[in-house]
């Protein structure tokens, strides 16, 4: 019974999706309203007005700079969730499977980590940097900090990872881009613009453009460094057995 | 008024800001959590205020996110409709903040008896996160209500709605995880189906300013995808809303989340779905509106009458004391939706109103319930017998509370509901106004029940003797004052019906 | 009324992966499937809006200096579906964890095996 | 040669998706899921997304599926 009406469900989310998918203008159609409209400023003007010679980089971080704010929010209040839902783990030491596996004593995982951990993090920090300039950006750049600390967490276990980057360490770095969206934006009320302004008026004509960019790379470290330590803290909170399973089967 | 402009946004950012200043304080100084919280709020209640009177001077405010000019920037644009809520939030923020400090951390010197979240102490390693996510929760919501950028609505819909979840699981024993893991279940695909509206609107209009949206919707050819779009986007906030046949998550979620929580859902979380709806469909597709969307407003106006018959008759049934005051929400969530399906102004008045009277009652009624509760230990009805003796405070903000969801004259309760009733009226539709009326009968037999049970009946044997005391006064005094808003809010109307009546049809022209 | 272009191909598709998500979600009482049903549903939303943004003939949009501009596809959605990627990010992982409280309180991740309780 | 490219590209993104909703090994269907994502980054840098191309697939192909498999090994690895 449930199965038929879930199938039925479906079937008729899917028939009107595709309806209306077969009345929207055909893609990749230079007259749609969507490249008419808006976004030509942004292709034409985007590199002298936002800064960025990656457009997409200045729609994120310039013209819609305070989306990326509520984003970098969601993913502090997703960590800070996790924390509500597993518990803070502040006690030093922690217990994972992963330190029973066996793999951190493996030769091959140890190696390939030491030589791959160094590669991963110059790049993701040449995406962060070159990220208003070509593709990539302070997200990409923060997530592959992320993933490089998880392959180190694999392959040094749990605790040594744990002990290299303590709690409260994590704790400070996670409110990077928060930080540093609220005094960049309150810059740029200060300095007689509107918040997230970085073109401030009351600055010289020349170094304006200096400053803009100074602005956007603060951001772009910003959000990589919030981005790279809350991934891991989250790995820290998914891995971590701290209580001791009771497990009672209710069913 | 040149800092003034900025105001609105330092209303929203503030507590953003010190969400993320409270974990890192507490590592070294582990009392100020609280203090940062409230003072935090009373900042952004404080802006919002002052932003009321250049509000009713101009109609609205707009403030370029970036000085960017509306369609290429974010704009943030307040309405009169949009300072009311703004108001609400952070006011009923601050007072449920100040009622949680004693809430979660119970003094021990006093002895207190700790009672919570069913039986079980919140491990103090959560409080500075329990505070964080509050004011994440609080920037959110504000946030929400100020935006003129149809995504930046849905960025912070989901940023509301991920700290509602974390929220409803912070206790993290068997049933809060459930209700959080039904809340999502539903939620979740409720905010991509959101997403796909909005993309879906981008496809055929190419920008996301809700002014810009309008105008361009008022011309566009594309008549039958911005209809499916307006669909997916009401089903979408409809699920947040709790709207009658997609509420199922709700009841769980109130009535097992920490008390303080419940009284923010239900106050105001669950407003700002329908906020979401009356937005769209006032700023967005107000081209559309009266003639073209007329059988969507039918269809929510026949599912706000459900919601009322359905949550007054689940209400009665129940016998856990917050899974009652969680249906009445139910039902009462259908009197702010049938003022929007209505569609006519005066409704429209009365819903709104019941918006701001249903938020001070019930965040009131989920306070003494929380208070009761962290103190007896007890949750059902039956144990509230004589509760006023021991604890006559609460029990009378409770009582007063009552009044105002039941809707006896003097209350704010009244008020809406007499809109309510006279828009019903106006638009032919009596029966309805007969649904109303017998919603007001239901909300009566479950209150005063409750009512009854705590001040005219003997305690049940054994009940009530040695857990005792009356809760302090941090946690008294915020049901009161919202009790009493709810009283003066009847009796008071007068300031603040004309202002939104005519937002309300300045809506309704559209902008 | 049905003269679907060709082109629109890649809308039909996220649309039938939007379906296939959302079936696994409502129908798989595994909680660990649920979530890969959710992901599946938003990646397709990102999907679809990515194709919105797309322009034939268009390059990628970034401005490379001492090269004559092109026609460019549109940069607005992507910006969007950044945004949303890490809204789906966020949302997976703390779903993720309630999962595994779940696990910690049931000793299992299926939500048909563990019937009503009243604590 | 693209168009073709294109239909290649989404059948395989139906049978990814389809897979790692129907497999009842749970490791296999994550890993499916990464697949899956592998597949849309490479769509999406057809459709000239570079940006959106790296992103998926460090967050959802690498990050996400890292959580996936930490949960998993902490919970059944099969579906019943």
């Amino acid at each position: 019974m449930k199965k038929i009406l879930a199938l039925l469900l479906t079937c008729a989310l899917a028939a009107l999706l595709l309806y209306v998918v077969a009345l929207l203008p055909p893609m990749g159609d230079a007259d749609n309203p969507t490249n008419r409209h808006v976004v030509p400023r942004y292709l034409e003007q985007g590199e002298e007005e936002a800064g960025t010679r990656n457009i997409v980089a200045g729609v994120v971080l310039n013209y819609r700079g305070y989306d990326t704010m509520g984003e970098m929010a969601i993913l502090s209040a997703a960590l800070a969730g996790i924390f509500a839902v597993l518990g803070t783990g502040r006690k030093k030491v922690g217990n994972a499977f992963i330190d029973r596996s066996g793999v951190q004593f493996s030769f091959i995982s140890r190696t390939a980590a030491v030589l791959l951990i160094p590669l991963i993090m110059l790049f993701s920090i040449y995406v962060i940097i070159y990220g208003t300039d070509s593709p990539g950006g302070g997200f990409q750049g923060g997530a592959a900090i992320g993933a490089g600390i998880m392959i180190s967490t694999v392959a040094f276990g749990f605790n040594t990872a744990q002990n290299r980057l303590p709690h409260h360490v994590r704790m400070i770095l996670e409110g990077t881009a928060i930080s540093a969206f609220f005094l960049v934006g309150s810059a740029g009320a200060v300095g007689g613009g509107n918040f997230l302004t970085y073109m401030l008026p009351s600055l010289a004509t020349q170094i304006q453009a200096t400053f803009r960019t100074a602005m956007l790379l603060v951001l772009e470290f910003g959000i990589g460094i919030t981005v790279g330590v809350i991934c891991t803290s989250i790995l820290f909170a998914l891995l971590r057995e701290e209580e001791t399973y009771n497990v009672e089967h209710a069913g | 008024m040149e800092s003034a402009q900025h105001f609105a946004i330092y209303a929203i950012v503030t507590p953003l800001f010190a969400a993320v200043l409270v974990p890192v304080i507490t590592l070294w100084k582990k009392n100020w959590a609280m203090p940062l919280t409230g003072l935090a709020l009373t900042i952004s209640l404080i802006l919002s205020a002052l932003l009321v009177s250049p509000v009713r001077a101009s109609g609205y405010l707009s403030y370029h996110l970036g000085s960017w000019d509306p369609p290429f920037g974010i704009e943030i644009r307040i309405d009169f409709l949009g300072v009311f809520m703004m108001v609400l939030i952070s006011a009923v923020s601050l007072i449920v903040a100040i009622y949680s400090r004693r809430y979660i951390a119970p003094d021990p010197s006093r002895e207190e008896r700790t009672f919570f979240f069913f039986g079980e102490e919140m491990e103090e390693g959560k409080r500075p996160v329990y505070y964080s996510l509050f004011l994440v929760l609080s920037a959110a919501m504000l946030g929400f209500v100020a935006t003129g950028d149809i995504f930046n609505m849905f960025v912070f819909f989901e940023l509301m709605a991920i700290c509602s979840y974390a929220l409803v699981a912070i206790p993290g024993t068997r049933l809060p995880i459930r209700a959080a893991i039904k809340y999502m279940l539903m939620a979740v695909p409720a905010a991509m189906l959101a997403l796909l509206a909005i993309g879906l609107l981008y496809s055929v209009t190419g920008t996301l300013n809700m002014a810009d949206l309008a105008e361009t919707i008022a011309s566009s050819d594309y008549t039958q995808v911005i209809t499916v779009s307006y669909v997916i986007l009401v089903i979408g906030f409809a699920v947040k809303a709790a709207i009658f046949p997609l509420h199922v998550w709700l009841p769980d979620a109130h009535s097992k989340a920490p008390s303080s929580i419940s009284a923010l859902l239900s106050a105001l979380i669950v407003k700002m779905g329908i906020f979401g709806i009356i937005r769209v469909t006032f700023s967005v597709y107000g081209a559309y509106f009266p003639s073209g969307l007329s059988w969507v407003t039918g269809v929510l106006m026949w599912a706000a009458a459900g919601a009322i018959i359905y949550g007054g008759i689940m209400a009665i049934r129940q016998k856990d004391f917050k899974l009652m005051i969680a249906y009445s929400t139910v039902m009462n969530i259908g009197y702010i939706v049938l003022g929007f399906g209505l569609a006519d102004v005066t409704a429209l008045v009365g819903g709104t109103y019941h918006i701001m009277a249903h938020a001070a009652a019930k965040a009131c009624l989920f306070l003494c319930a929380g208070s009761i509760i962290s103190r007896s230990g007890y949750q059902t009805i039956e144990h509230l017998r004589g509760a006023s003796r021991k604890m006559p405070l609460t029990c009378a903000a409770f009582a007063l509370a009552s009044l105002s969801i039941v809707g006896i004259p003097p209350t704010a309760g009244f008020v809406s509901k007499w809109y309510l009733v006279s828009g019903s009226l106006n638009t032919g539709n009596a029966l309805l106004g007969v649904v109303v009326l017998a919603g007001s009968v239901m909300a009566a037999v479950y209150c005063f029940r409750v009512v009854y049970y705590m001040f005219f009946l003997p305690p049940l044997n054994g009940a009530w003797q040695e857990r005792t005391r009356e809760a302090p006064i941090s946690m008294v005094g915020p049901a009161w004052v919202l009790a009493a808003a709810s009283l003066a809010l009847g009796i008071f109307s007068s300031w603040i019906l004309p202002p939104l009546r005519e937002a309300i049809e300045s809506l309704l022209l559209g902008i | 009324m049905w003269n679907m272009p060709v082109d629109n191909i890649n809308y039909a598709v996220a649309m039938i992966l939007f379906c296939i998500g959302f079936y696994t979600l409502i129908m798989r009482s595994n909680l660990i499937k649920k979530i890969i049903g959710l992901m599946v549903m938003q990646v397709s939303v990102f999907f679809f809006l990515v194709s919105v943004g797309y322009l034939t003939g268009g390059a990628a949009p970034t401005i490379i200096p001492g090269v004559a501009p092109s026609p460019m596809v549109n940069p607005l959605p992507q910006a969007m579906i950044l945004t949303a990627i890490v809204i789906a990010v966020s949302t997976t992982a703390l779903f993720l964890s309630l999962a595994l409280k779940f696990y910690s309180h049931y000793g299992t991740v299926d939500m048909d095996k563990v019937k009503e309780d009243k604590r | 040669m693209l168009q073709t490219l294109n239909v290649v590209l989404l059948i395989l993104l139906i049978i990814t998706a389809l897979t790692a909703c129907l497999h009842r090994n749970l490791l296999v269907a994550v890993i499916m899921l990464s697949i899956f994502s592998l597949v849309m980054g490479t769509m999406w840098v057809m459709l000239r997304a570079p940006d959106l191309a790296l992103a998926e697939v460090v967050a959802v192909g690498v990050i996400t599926t890292t959580f996936f498999v930490a949960t998993i090994f902490r919970t059944d690895r099969r579906e019943e």
